[in-house]
């Protein structure tokens, strides 16, 4: 501990454990151990300011047990939501749900990539990973909040499209792509957030926003690290390297002109205290929403073109 | 007697003059055979306590379950004829003129001003007492009015559909009533209202083929059969039995036709609350305070 | 055959064939037949003129074989007809077809229910019975035909949507309903011809015409009359009797006022001269194309709407 | 030697300075083993005049395949930079310098304005030869600059995708070029232009997902794969082997997903005829004269 090396995210996972033990054992055991407890809480709060996370470290903040997912946040965030279901041709997709809601008071229309919170849920949920059908109900949903003049809200949440044989059957880029441009044309405004993993064209569907939204240890990525280890290396287990090199990170992402804005997390991640993470993320969009709300129909579809219009790195002759 | 009846073809069958009177009697539950008292079967939307099985309802009665309190009523100034001069086993004026008597209203729809906790709006409701909740030209000219209407005057429309499609004595008429509700239906989508639609048991063929599957939300009623063809046409197409829960509310929902399924008893709070974000009404002040309370506890600062 | 009762049009069949054989004969033989073959076709022509046809004779010629179908039409009345396939989103359906052509010179989209032409064809197409696909295919194209204004040819040969256990699961009904609907916000005009048969919601889904017109031996009804019988007889035998009480014939539906006119066949029908049917089919849809043509995108959209608003029949007290 | 090469890779590969230039050698065919002579072989629009494999195509040769003449170049200028400062087996500017030198263009798209059968049009042709035809920055400047000047110039757009998907070496970036090329359509929906996308062997990832399949008219050509996620992670998600002719063009046909397959030789043909269609063109007189000559020949009167 006496090593001026910045600590690492192990080294902090490593204390937190020491600290739960030793609460464990003040509890079961009755005697106040405060006197070392205090000061190892302390350190771990010092070192947690001073850590520097790597690329990969966030990736793995990004996919922690216990991370919030959509409905965490939606539940501290929204009153009323009534979550509308299937895309009206084939199913009812459980990884990207959505329908009206109370953001903070505001009526708006949630778009959620939901990853499941126990295992049943997750494998029910494909662990985030929508079909073609979750794609055809956010273009549904997207149809009403046109309609009814709701600001759409998205929480982008997924290792990508699910990679099924079902789904190329039925259509899974195809699907991606008219909800790429079934949300360029609302005309209402659009805040998207990567509250976790954005992994490639099945986060992106959701994420023509007006704004876009990134928290501190969530990752936005055209292919996940693994992927891009696999076809650089043939070995996944590069993925470490393979995070370096995509740039992935919400500073990153932020540098790119990608996103507009990093939303802090709590020190060690949002899974720490997901009522302080909710608390920033509701701020955020809410802030963003109150702002574009100033503008016209016109606005928001030429303000959210002009947006992605630019984007991209290149030079001309 | 009257009882048995009443749960052997699983809807409430009473006299049309006294439907809203409930008798002080008990009857035993066509699907879990416990005994429910008829005034809390009424209490409790027709819904068995036991099982949960959500007994068929005539217009007046739906409209008491659905409604804050008794609807301005718009049909029933608009009867049907006998363009064709239909005659089966029967002929078709003697149909209207028992289903008439049976039911008290002029043909299968009920429509009015009404308001759901608060929530003003306009409700069309397709009666499966009067001929099975056919449509012909009456029922197709009462939901066009109402969509209308409802259109001019700036309100949601709220539709339960019980039908078991189009009428068949009005042939290509009744055929028609399907582009006539669809077309109507517009007048809604133009002023960016709400048009709600609640599929209850059973509802078929040419109801489920125009206005009742076009709605911005579709709401289905628990067990409710909702199809196009009948399962007997389907048999024979494909000559091996249909799977279990077929055509119902539940396989619906799975396969992305429904929006939710709602429970009758907790229609009203639903719809209002759906209906007041589309419209973007306020939240009702009670609900309001708690809300906020709840949303302050959780609003921790990082 | 002195006999003054109006011949029907089992007798009209009879003749037919005794001068097929009178023909096959000649042919065969050598020999020169005409004296009597002659005054055979003349009487036949004669009792043509005469006949009366119950309506359930005219349901058996809008179903007899060598009917032309839609695309024996198609064939006859435009060029460069270019079929596009597929709904997009999971299957392409071959009773319901179509796509851009000329029809008579004309750029029109063409919408086609088809039945078939051989007993594999006909299997393939369901004998004209569209899944779902179908008509999210017409919904498809009729997008394409606003985008690129183009009138809107609908031809109608369907004893009704197929019910499947499939079609239910992909929500035929709602496919139905969202045609309508689709049709009936069209910002070109569109015109309707039933050219064989016109069963139920699954013939209306294309059916939403600025002019509907209707072959003289076709029929359009809520529910075809083998239905009809079993609902009312239990017993689809008497079809005869409920295709009398449906009222399903082209006059009946020009006197309803669901049909603006009624296109004349060939004496005996159709599928005796296809060639004169298609000229008979085709000038009259290119004449209200024309006439259509006069007016405004709004004229075309509010037109069709008033068109169906006054279908019904009841009265008000 | 190098036609060895040219079959092996089943597609041409040739010295792009030289690129129009036709060996005068002959071939074996990868697929039906027959010998085939080269120029025939350009001459087929490289098709496999026996078994008709369709060879894959670099995009100065399809450019020729496809249009009248040659195109009034507009790609070129936008040159790929290294903004992420990538580095894997070797540096992403290494990787840029090799596909630039082995294509002779900066980046995996040719746009340009042409016409095909007498039909103005814009094109842009992605480029498989360079880089696998991975969109990065540059592809997706490109073709929105070719949508966006088509609109000024109310011209349709084709486009022929062939691509592996989007360049990892651009991670984030490379990504959202989905979606700016899909905004950049929207300019020729705005003025009802057609765009019509050709789906050419292989067609997967980020472009499968993105502008080559919301065109209006999708055309397929035989036996190309097409998709968006990989035939190896899909084998890996479903742990069992993927069935005979899995994302092939004939496979999306006949599950809605293009709407024709159209060999290559016939394209020109096709193409000319469903734009002409779409933009309100008249026939051109040759065939105008054919079509009324028949259509005269039919009308006879009733
Ligand atoms: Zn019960
Ligand atoms: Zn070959």
């Amino acid at each position: 501990m006496s090593s001026p090396t910045r600590p690492t995210a192990e080294t902090l996972r490593t204390l937190e454990a020491h600290i739960r033990d030793l609460e464990g054992t003040a509890l079961s055991s009755g005697q106040n151990l405060d006197a070392a407890l205090s000061p190892l809480r302390e350190q771990l709060e010092r070192l947690r300011g001073q850590v520097s996370l790597s690329r990969w470290e966030r990736v793995q903040l990004a996919r922690i047990a216990g991370r919030p997912t959509a409905l965490e946040y939606v539940e501290r965030l929204t009153s009323e939501f009534v979550e509308l279901h299937g895309d009206r041709t084939f199913g009812d997709d459980q990884a990207l749900i959505g329908g009206p809601a109370r953001w903070q008071g505001r009526p708006v229309m949630l778009l959620l990539q939901q990853k499941g919170r126990d295992t049943k849920d997750k494998i029910r949920r494909r662990f985030g990973s929508s079909n073609p059908e979750g794609y055809r109900k956010a273009i549904r949903l997207m149809d009403l909040a046109d309609k009814f003049r709701l600001p759409v809200v998205a929480l982008i949440d997924t290792q990508g499209a699910y990679p099924g044989l079902e789904a190329e059957e039925r259509g899974q880029g195809w699907a991606i792509a008219q909800s790429i441009q079934r949300m360029s044309r609302l005309r209402v405004p659009t805040v998207c957030a990567v509250i976790g993993e954005g992994g490639s064209g099945g986060a992106l569907a959701i994420g023509i926003g007006n704004r876009v939204l990134i928290m501190e240890n969530a990752w936005y990525s055209v292919i996940s690290p693994e992927g891009a280890a696999s076809i650089i290396w043939k070995d996944s287990a590069k993925a470490p390297e393979a995070a370096e090199a995509l740039k992935l990170t919400a500073p990153d992402l932020l540098e790119m002109g990608i996103v507009e804005e990093i939303i802090p997390e709590p020190t060690g991640g949002a899974h720490l205290d997901i009522d302080a993470a909710a608390a920033a993320l509701g701020e955020a969009v809410s802030r963003h929403l109150d702002e574009l709300g100033t503008q016209s129909p016109d606005e928001w579809l030429s303000g959210r073109a002009a947006r992605f219009r630019k984007l991209g790195a290149f030079t001309e002759s | 007697m009257a009882l048995d009846k009443f749960f052997r073809r699983r809807r409430p069958q009473v006299n049309p003059v006294a439907e809203t009177e409930t008798p002080d009697l008990w009857g035993k539950c066509p699907q879990c055979k416990e005994n429910v008292y008829l005034r809390d079967l009424a209490a409790g939307a027709y819904v068995c306590p036991s099982c949960g099985l959500h007994h068929r309802l005539g217009a007046s009665r739906r409209a008491e379950v659905l409604c804050d309190s008794p609807l301005e009523q718009w049909s029933g100034r608009v009867h049907p004829v006998d363009a064709l001069k239909f005659h089966d086993t029967e002929s078709y004026p003697e149909r209207l003129k028992r289903a008439q008597l049976k039911t008290g209203r002029p043909d299968a729809i009920l429509t009015g001003r009404g308001s759901i906790e608060g929530v003003d709006v306009v409700v069309a409701i397709m009666d499966f007492e009067f001929s099975g909740g056919s449509m012909g030209s009456v029922v197709g000219e009462e939901i066009a009015r109402a969509a209308e209407r409802a259109a001019q005057m700036g309100l949601p429309l709220v539709l339960v559909a019980a039908s078991g499609g189009a009428r068949m004595q009005e042939s290509a008429l009744s055929l028609m009533q399907m582009a006539k509700t669809t077309i109507a239906l517009e007048a809604l989508s133009a002023r960016g209202l709400p048009y709600i639609s609640v599929l209850t048991d059973p509802t078929t063929g040419g109801v489920t083929a125009s206005f009742a599957t076009i709605a911005d939300v579709i709401v289905a009623e628990p067990g409710a059969l909702i199809g196009f063809a009948g399962p007997r046409v389907i048999q024979q197409t494909i000559r091996q039995s249909l799977p279990e829960g077929f055509q119902r509310a539940e396989f619906l929902l799975e396969h992305g036709m429904v929006d939710m399924i709602v429970d009758r008893r907790q229609q009203r709070s639903d719809l209002a609350k759906l209906l007041r974000l589309l419209m973007h009404q306020p939240v009702p002040v009670a609900q309001a305070q708690a809300a906020s309370s709840q949303a302050a506890s959780t609003q921790v600062a990082p």
